[in-house]
């Protein structure tokens, strides 16, 4: 089975930076879920997620992302979105949430 | 008067085969002669009905299908299942984003019906009527 | 023993969506875990044996119907039609050049069968036995 | 309607050169089989077909081009194919027309 979504994590400071590529959909998003819940949960730091090589996202990644904001908010920390492609952003702007999420 | 084609896709319920319905999605919207931004949005409109419709499930059915109408006007597209309880599928607070996007993307959705599929919705094939 | 999926794609008699029977096999391909050149491989086979339904045409079926059955051993795929008249579809001399890359590309072909189906060929997902 | 075969000619010498870009299946090959006769016929020069941007064909296309090497014959010119993608190279493999044709 071909993966289609992949994450890679550096350390900025006081910050974590995610890199993630490929896809989110309903198939992929529980490793998405897991891997964000898991990084807030255990570093409790701004998370700055780098969307530069996401090609894809439904209302399922985007409910993730919302509920990793939720999570983060419980420790004061941001969330920063970098990179978001057009028809990424255009969800974004769609639903509402451009204005939950500090996107850059 | 313009001429119908019917292409139907027929799914399991499981969330791997979404990303056919996907690609399937893409191929039909491009064959009509969407735009690459309009067959994204189509693409995403229908990931989404079929993204429900697995989070209902089926004690019935083992699969449900996707029918696509094409015509010189645009595409049409329905989705079907033997499982008639399968109806009226969007309504719970956790749907807010999946129905604002297919809201947003698709120019007209019947989300509840009396015939016999359990969504349909369109898109023109020029301008945003 | 290992589960099968089946997935289905009903296309009208026409030319211009072979291309979308190669999308969708293309895209169950990559889904079951074959490498990029044997998706290829598969989506070139399923598409000689399209031009030579559709060179054939129906008197009665106004479409036929492409069955891909995907399990961890790999993947069968089965072309339908309710015009039972499709049969043993290729043989004349033309077919020379679409029989050579069907047999080379996939596994195991039925091109003449009993069965429902018009024609039957498979590909494994490891090796090429 | 997107298209998906492309076409572009340019005269080398006392050849043609032809530039064949996308996908040449049952559905597009009308397309191919007009320009392709059509040049060997009003030109009757040899033919080089440079196939960099073709990224498909299936049986319907290469009857064609071996359509267009018997007309081509018949004024004694050659047909060269060159930059085959290794996907279409291993049709003409397949098939025997590799030893058909002059492909470089
Ligand atoms: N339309 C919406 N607007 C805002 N928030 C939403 C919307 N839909 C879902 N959410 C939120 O997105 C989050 C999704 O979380 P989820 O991934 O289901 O995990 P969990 O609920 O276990 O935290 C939830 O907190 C939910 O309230
Ligand atoms: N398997 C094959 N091997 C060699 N030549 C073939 C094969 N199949 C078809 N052909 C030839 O390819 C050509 C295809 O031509 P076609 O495009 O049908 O136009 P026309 O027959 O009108 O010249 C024909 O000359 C045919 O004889």
């Amino acid at each position: 089975m071909s993966s289609e979504l992949n994450f890679r994590e550096e350390q900025l400071g006081t910050a974590m930076k995610i890199y993630i590529s490929g896809e989110v959909d309903i198939y992929t998003s529980q490793s998405l879920k897991s891997r964000l819940y898991d990084v807030v949960d255990s570093k409790q730091m701004d998370l700055i997620i780098d969307c530069r090589d996401l090609n894809y996202i439904d209302s399922t990644g985007l409910g993730i992302f919302v509920g990793t904001l939720k999570k983060a908010k419980q420790f004061d920390k941001k969330i920063y979105l970098l990179n978001l492609k057009d028809n990424i952003k255009k969800l974004f702007i769609i639903t509402g949430l451009d204005k939950v999420f500090v996107i850059e | 008067m313009s001429i119908t084609d019917n292409i139907e896709l027929i799914l399991p319920f499981k969330a791997e085969y979404v990303s056919i319905a996907r690609l399937t999605a893409s191929g039909i919207a491009n064959r009509i002669g969407f735009d690459i931004e309009t067959i994204e949005d189509i693409k995403v409109a229908i990931a989404e009905v079929c993204n429900k419709i697995l989070s209902i499930g089926s004690k019935t059915a083992q699969n449900y299908s996707i029918i696509f109408k094409l015509s010189q006007e645009g595409l049409v597209v329905e989705f079907v299942c033997s499982d008639k309880s399968l109806k009226c599928i969007f309504g719970d607070e956790n749907d807010a984003l999946g129905v604002s996007i297919i809201t947003a993307l698709m120019d007209n959705i019947e989300f509840c019906t009396k015939n016999d599929y359990i969504l349909s919705m369109s898109k023109a094939l020029e301008g945003n009527n």
